[in-house]
C-alpha cells in the first residue's frame, strides 16, 4: 500500500480570490506580515500494492489531465510511502 | 470483540447499563426492561434511547400536539394527515402536493454550513418518501444581533450552506425569512421547509407490509457522523479501547441527494416499491422500527450487510449513525432485480438489509449473532409521554403592562423626524433588502417559479398545461408571541395565511416549525401550550387543517431561552398562475388603496425593537373573521382581474410596504395620510389583517363593491406616478419625500456592510 | 421534418429539463441523451444543459468532459454540428478544451443568482445569428464559478476574431476577464455561455424572453446550411 | 521571507464527497488500485521575515480557527523556506 499526494496549485499569473479573502482575513484577525496567500487543493490517493515506475506515469498523466486543469492550474506528484 | 447479544441479555440480567449517559430516565430504562422481559442489549439500548429521546418521541409536545388532529377542521383536500412523513393535500386535476418545514437548529451554530445544508438534505428525503418530486424550498431563518461578533460567521456559513445543498439539488428557493433578535445569539434558527407534487396515485406510505418482502438500504453508505451520545455507550462502557468519540457533524453530500432523487423517483414511478422511508435522526433504528410497526408488524435485519465508509463501526454505531443521503425501501422479491438494476444506472449503491415477516418482532442479527429482539412499536411508537408543569411565567404581567405609549417611547412628531426615521427603518437589519443572501439561492431552475423573494409568497406552477400552481409563504413575529403566544401564533399563521391569499392562491392546508426553549422549564411549556393551542384554534376556524410540521426544543443558552417562535408555513391553491397577483405597481395613474384598519398598535413592532430596543404591551388584536373576508377579497380580486398589485402590510407597517413596492416596481407614488389618524401610527403601526392593492381606474367600482361585500374597509390613499420618488403628504402638516435611489441605496447596503 | 436537438444529462445535471422546455418552445424536436450512451441518437445539435455535474465535485465541468457521450460530441463538434454549453456546459466545453479558457470561482466568492444584462456581440455564430449586433437582452445568470479566465493572447484573440459573443453590461457579476459572457470557436459552432437564456423563455417564468434568440438561431442555422429542410 | 504550507484535510471519519467523486472518474479512466481519495486544501503563506517560534504559534493559532474547523477538520502546518 502506498500514499501518493497530488497537490494543485492556480498558476501565479492567475487571480486566486480565496487566497486574497484569508489574507485579508488573515490581516484583520492581527497576523501581520503575510505578503501573500495561494489556495490550492491537495489529493491524497491510497493505492493498492507499489507505485512502479509506470503507475506513477500513469498517476502523472492522471494529475495532468483530470485532478488539474493545465490552462490554469500546476500540479506536482509526490509518493509517500 | 464480544458482542452483546439477546442470548447474553437473558442470561446476566443484572449488569449495569449507561442508559443515563444515553438520555433515559430511570424510570424509562425501567420500561424498557418491563416491554422485553430482560434487561435490554447493549444495540437495544441504543435503539430505544434515541427513538425515545425529544427529537424523535415528540414526548413532551405530544399531548399538546394532538389539538391538531382533535380540532381539524371539514376541509376535504387532506389526503394524507399527521403521523406520515409529510402531509398530502389535494390540489385538484389529479395533483397532490405535499409540504413540510423542519429544524436543524443546534446544528447549524456548531457548523454553520454542513448543518444548514443537511437540514435541506434532510426535509427534502422527507418529501421524496411520500412518492412527490421535490419542486421548491424555502428557508426560514433567525439569528442573533447583527452586530455581534459571531453572527458573521453564523449568518455566512448558513446561507452559504443552504444555497451549497440547495443550489446544487436543483431545487428553485421561493423564499423564507431572515430576522435578527439578540434572543438567538446562541441558538439561530434553521429552518428548511420543502414542497413536492405528484399525482394522486403516486402517493406512497412508510410501512413495511408483504411477508417475503425484501427491505433494501440504498444511498450513501453509513459512517460515523451524527452518532453524538451513542459513541458513549459504543466507546466506553462496552468496549473501553474501542473507537475514539464518534463526531456529532453531518457532512452533506447534495450530489449523492440529487443522485436519491431521481432514483428513488424512478423506482417508484416504475412500480417497484411496497413502502419507502427516508433516514433521518435515529437513522437506521427509526426507518426500520417505523416500517415495521406501520405494516404487518415483522422484520428481520442482517446489520452486517450495511455499507459502512468506516469498518470500525459497532452495531450499536451503525442503527444509531446519521450518515445523510441515505433511503429504505421495500420491495416486493421479484422486483429487488429490477430495484438494484435503477440503482446501478444511478451508481447508487443499494443491498438488501433485511425480510418482512409475521413474527411481529423486530429481529436484528450482527455476523449470525442477535442482538435485537423487540417489538417495534414499543419502539417507534411507544415511547414515553409527558405531562411537563406549565406555569404562566411571573414577568408575563410586567412584559404586559409595558406597552410602547408616546410617554414611554418617543414617537417623531414633525415631517423632518418622520423622515430621519424612514431612512433609519429602511435600513434596519429586518427589514434591508434581503438580496445579499437571496442572490445566493438559484430561483430558477426547474422553469416553473412564477413568484419567488420579494414577493409575499412563493409560487410555482405545477401544471405546464393548464397552469395549475400552488403558492406557500412562512411567517412569525417571534416578538408578538414573547408578548402573548397564544395570539402571537395565531398572528404568525394570519400573516402566512394573508401572503398567500395575497397571491391570488386560496389557502388550504397548514405545517409549523415550533422553536421553543427548555421544556423542562414550566414557563416555556406553557408558551408551547398557549401557541399550539392558538394555532389548532385558528385553523380551525380558517377552515384549513395542520397537516405536519415540527417541534425544536432546547433553543436556549443556560436559563434564557429564545423568544417562543413557531414558525408557521400555509400552502395554498391558485387554478391559473397566469391570474396572480405581484406586489409591483406597474401604471402610472392607478390608485393606491388599504384594504383593513390601522390602529395605534407598536407593541413588538420593528419600530419599537430598531428604534427603542423596547419589547412589552400587547400585540395587535386579530380578528379572523377580518383577516378572511380580506383574504376573500384578495382572491376573487386576483380571479377578476380587478387588482393590479397587492401587498402584504406586516414588519415595519404601511411605510415599509409602500417603500417594497416603489422599489420592486421602481416607480414612485404619492401617498395621502388620511386625516382621521396619527400619521406616524398611519406608517408604523403593525395592526393585523392589512394589505395595499393597486387598481386601475376602471376596476375601482369592482373593488369598492369586493370590499363592501366582503365588509372590509377600504381606504384610498394615493396613486402611482411616473416619479422616481414616494412623497407622503399631510405629515404633521408638510411632506415627507424620498427618492426611489435614495431608499434603494440605503436598504441594500445593510447586509452586505454586515456580513459581505 | 424539424430540427431534432440533443439536450445532455449528466448526473447533476439541474437544467435540463429547462433546455428541452426552450428547445421545444423555439420550434424544434427535443431529444434527451443520457451521459452513459456513446451516441447522439443522429441529433442535428446538442445542448449541455446547467446544473452541477458531479456536484461540481474537482473542478466544474471536469469529471463530465470524460462521460461516454462525450466523445462522439467532441467529434460531431469538430465536424461542425452546432454544441451550445450553458453555465456547466460551458465549463464541460472548456475542459473538453472544444473552447479555450477555463471558468474560475466567482471572485466575490459567493454563488450569485441575478437578472443580468449583456450586449451581443457576434451575429454569426449558430446560436447568435437571431440577434442583432450589439442588441441588449437581459437573462438570468447563476453560477458560483463563472469567471472567465485565458490567457491575454487568447483573449486579444477571441477579440480580434469576435469570438466573443456576449458580454456582461452594468455589473460584471463573476470577475471575468474584459467582461466575457460567451464565446464561440473558430467554426461558430461551439458557442458557450455562462448566463441561462433556457430561463428567459416564457414571461410566466423568466425576466424577458430574450433567451429565445439562441434557440431560434440555430434552427435558422441549421436551415441555412442545408442541415434541415426549412 | 518565508513560504509557510498549511494543509487542511477532513477527519478520516468525516465523509469526503469530493474524495468519493474523484476516486469514481479514476476507475473509470482506468487508473486502478485505488482504494481511497481524499481531498484537502493547501494555503501556501508568503510571510515577510523571518518565522520565529512566536510567528509559527500564531500561524498554528489561525489554521486552527480561520483556516480550518476543528469539528470535522485537520491541519499540519510546515515552513518551507
Ligand atoms: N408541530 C407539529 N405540528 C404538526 N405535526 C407535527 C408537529 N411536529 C411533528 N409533527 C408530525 O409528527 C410526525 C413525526 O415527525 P418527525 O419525527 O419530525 O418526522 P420525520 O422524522 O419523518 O421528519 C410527522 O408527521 C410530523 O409532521
Ligand atoms: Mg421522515
Amino acid at each position: 500500500m502506498a500514499i501518493v499526494v497530488v497537490d494543485v496549485a492556480l498558476k501565479p499569473e492567475i487571480l486566486d480570490p480565496q487566497g486574497r479573502a484569508v489574507q485579508g482575513a488573515l490581516g484583520r484577525l492581527g497576523l501581520h506580515g503575510v505578503t501573500d496567500v495561494r489556495q490550492g487543493k491537495q489529493f491524497v490517493l491510497t493505492i493498492d500494492g507499489e507505485v512502479t515506475a509506470d503507475k506513477l506515469d500513469e498517476i502523472k498523466k492522471i494529475a495532468e489531465t483530470l485532478l488539474s486543469n493545465p490552462v490554469i492550474e500546476d500540479f506536482t506528484v509526490e509518493v509517500k510511502a | 470483540m464480544s458482542i452483546d447479544n439477546v442470548a447474553s441479555a437473558k442470561a446476566n440480567s443484572n449488569i449495569e447499563q449507561p442508559f443515563a449517559a444515553l438520555g433515559l430516565k430511570p424510570d424509562e430504562y425501567e420500561r424498557i426492561k418491563e416491554i422485553l422481559g430482560r434487561r435490554p442489549t447493549s444495540s437495544e439500548l441504543a435503539m430505544y434511547s434515541v427513538m425515545w429521546s425529544e427529537h424523535c418521541s415528540y414526548k413532551s409536545s405530544k399531548v399538546h400536539l394532538r389539538q391538531f388532529g382533535s380540532k381539524v377542521p371539514a376541509n376535504d383536500s387532506m389526503l394524507v394527515g399527521i403521523g406520515e412523513n409529510a402531509g398530502v393535500v389535494d390540489i385538484g386535476d389529479g395533483w397532490a402536493v405535499t409540504f413540510k418545514v423542519e429544524s436543524h437548529n443546534h446544528p447549524s451554530y456548531v457548523e454553520p454550513y454542513q448543518g444548514a445544508a443537511t437540514g435541506v438534505g434532510g426535509i427534502v428525503r422527507d418529501i421524496i418518501s411520500m412518492g412527490a418530486r421535490p419542486v421548491a424550498v424555502m428557508d426560514p431563518l433567525r439569528f442573533g444581533a447583527p452586530d455581534h461578533p459571531d453572527t458573521r460567521r453564523v449568518v455566512n456559513g448558513i446561507v452559504a450552506g443552504i444555497g451549497g445543498y440547495g443550489n446544487c439539488l436543483g431545487l428553485p428557493n421561493i423564499g423564507g425569512e431572515l430576522i435578527f433578535d439578540p434572543s438567538y445569539q446562541g441558538n439561530p434558527l434553521v429552518n428548511a421547509l420543502c414542497v413536492g407534487t405528484m399525482k394522486h396515485e403516486d402517493i406512497h406510505l412508510a410501512k413495511a407490509s408483504g411477508v417475503g418482502n425484501a427491505v433494501i438500504l440504498y444511498g450513501a453508505r453509513t459512517g460515523g457522523d451524527g452518532i453524538g451520545g451513542v459513541s458513549v455507550l459504543a466507546s466506553e462502557t462496552f468496549d473501553a479501547d474501542g473507537p475514539a468519540k464518534r463526531p456529532s457533524v453531518q457532512v452533506g453530500d447534495p450530489f449523492m441527494e440529487k443522485l436519491l432523487i431521481e432514483c428513488t423517483l424512478e423506482v417508484l414511478h416504475a412500480g417497484l416499491v411496497e413502502g419507502i422511508q427516508d433516514l433521518g435522526g435515529a437513522g437506521i433504528s427509526c426507518a426500520t422500527s417505523e416500517l415495521a410497526s406501520n405494516g404487518e408488524g415483522g422484520m428481520h435485519v442482517w446489520l452486517d450487510r450495511v455499507l459502512l465508509r468506516d469498518s470500525t463501526l459497532s452495531p450499536e454505531e451503525i442503527l444509531m449513525s446519521e450518515s445523510q443521503e441515505r433511503m429504505c425501501a421495500v420491495v416486493e422479491p421479484n422486483k429487488v432485480d429490477a430495484f438494484l438494476d435503477v440503482c446501478r444506472k444511478w451508481d447508487i449503491e443499494a443491498v438488501v438489509i433485511g425480510e418482512v415477516n409475521s413474527s411481529g418482532r423486530l429481529t436484528v442479527d450482527w455476523h449470525g449473532e442477535q442482538i435485537v429482539d423487540v417489538p417495534p412499536r414499543s419502539v417507534a411508537h411507544d415511547g414515553p409521554v409527558y405531562e411537563r408543569p406549565l406555569a404562566r411565567p411571573t414577568w408575563m404581567d410586567a412584559r404586559q403592562a409595558d406597552a410602547p405609549t408616546p410617554e414611554r417611547l418617543a414617537r417623531p412628531t414633525t415631517a423632518a423626524q418622520v423622515r430621519e426615521t424612514l431612512l433609519l427603518m429602511v435600513a434596519a437589519p429586518n427589514l434591508a433588502s434581503k438580496t445579499w443572501v437571496t442572490s445566493q439561492y438559484d430561483r430558477y431552475v426547474r422553469g416553473n417559479t412564477v413568484l419567488a423573494q420579494p414577493e409575499d409568497s412563493g409560487m410555482i406552477r405545477v401544471d405546464e398545461v393548464t397552469g395549475r400552481g400552488i403558492a406557500v409563504s412562512t411567517d412569525c413575529n417571534a416578538r408578538f408571541a414573547a408578548l402573548d403566544p397564544y395570539r402571537g401564533a395565531q398572528l404568525a399563521f394570519a400573516e402566512s395565511y394573508r401572503n398567500v391569499a395575497i397571491t391570488g392562491a386560496r389557502p388550504l392546508a397548514v405545517t409549523n416549525c415550533l422553536n421553543f426553549g427548555s421544556p423542562e422549564d414550566a414557563g416555556v411549556m406553557w408558551q408551547f401550550e398557549q401557541a399550539v393551542t392558538g394555532l389548532a384554534d385558528a385553523c380551525l376556524d380558517m377552515g384549513t387543517p395542520v397537516t405536519g410540521g415540527n417541534v425544536s426544543f432546547y433553543n436556549q443558552t443556560g436559563d434564557v431561552a429564545i423568544h417562543p417562535t413557531p414558525v408557521i408555513g400555509v400552502l395554498g391553491v391558485i387554478g391559473d398562475v397566469a391570474n396572480r397577483t405581484g406586489m409591483e405597481w406597474k401604471t402610472a395613474g392607478e390608485s393606491i388603496y388599504v384594504l383593513g384598519v390601522t390602529r395605534d398598535e407598536l407593541a413588538g413592532s420593528e419600530w419599537a425593537h430598531e428604534i427603542h430596543g423596547h419589547l412589552g404591551g400587547l400585540p395587535p388584536v386579530l380578528d379572523l373573521n377580518v383577516e378572511k373576508a380580506l383574504a376573500e377579497v384578495l382572491i376573487q380580486g386576483s380571479q377578476d382581474g380587478v387588482l393590479s398589485a397587492a401587498h402584504d402590510v406586516a414588519d415595519g407597517g404601511l411605510a415599509q410596504a409602500f417603500i417594497e413596492m416603489a422599489l420592486r416596481a421602481d416607480r414612485g407614488a404619492t401617498i395621502s395620510i388620511p386625516a382621521n389618524i396619527d400619521p406616524f401610527v398611519f406608517m408604523w403601526s403593525e395592526s393585523a389583517s392589512r394589505a395595499v392593492v393597486v387598481v386601475p381606474e376602471h376596476h375601482e367600482q369592482a373593488l369598492a363593491s369586493l370590499c363592501s361585500g366582503h365588509g372590509v374597509v377600504a381606504t384610498r390613499v394615493g396613486s402611482v406616478d411616473d416619479s422616481s420618488e414616494l412623497i407622503f403628504s399631510g405629515v404633521y402638516g408638510e411632506s415627507v419625500k424620498a427618492t426611489i435611489d435614495e431608499l434603494r441605496s440605503t436598504s441594500e447596503a445593510v447586509l452586505p456592510a454586515l456580513f459581505g | 421534418m424539424s430540427s431534432r436537438i440533443g439536450v445532455v444529462t449528466f448526473p447533476g445535471s439541474l437544467d435540463d429539463r429547462d433546455a428541452i422546455r426552450a428547445v421545444t418552445l423555439a420550434g424544434a424536436e427535443a431529444v434527451s441523451l443520457w451521459h452513459a450512451d456513446a451516441t447522439l441518437q443522429g441529433v442535428d445539435a446538442v445542448v449541455l444543459p446547467g446544473g452541477f455535474s458531479y456536484g461540481d465535485y474537482l473542478r466544474c465541468g471536469a469529471i463530465a468532459r470524460f462521460a461516454p457521450v462525450m466523445e462522439p460530441l467532441i467529434k460531431a463538434a469538430r465536424d461542425g454540428m452546432p454544441v451550445l454549453g450553458i453555465c456547466n456546459g460551458f465549463q464541460i466545453l472548456c475542459e473538453s478544451h472544444l473552447l479555450p479558457g477555463a471558468l474560475t470561482r466567482n471572485d466575490h466568492l459567493h454563488f450569485i443568482c441575478r437578472d443580468q444584462r449583456l450586449q451581443i456581440t457576434n451575429t454569426t455564430s449558430a446560436w447568435t445569428s437571431n440577434f442583432d449586433m450589439n442588441q441588449e437582452i437581459v437573462v438570468p445568470l447563476k453560477n458560483g464559478e463563472g469567471g472567465f479566465v485565458a490567457d491575454e493572447r487568447t483573449l486579444d484573440q477571441l477579440e480580434g476574431e469576435g469570438r466573443v459573443i456576449a458580454r456582461y453590461l452594468e455589473v460584471n457579476p463573476n470577475g471575468s476577464r474584459r467582461d466575457i459572457a460567451g464565446i464561440c470557436n473558430e467554426a461558430g459552432n461551439v458557442v458557450g455561455l455562462m448566463p441561462h437564456p433556457e430561463h428567459a423563455v416564457e414571461a410566466l417564468t423568466g425576466p424577458t424572453v430574450d433567451g429565445l434568440g439562441f434557440f431560434t438561431s440555430v434552427l435558422k442555422s441549421l436551415v441555412d446550411n442545408g442541415k434541415v429542410l426549412a
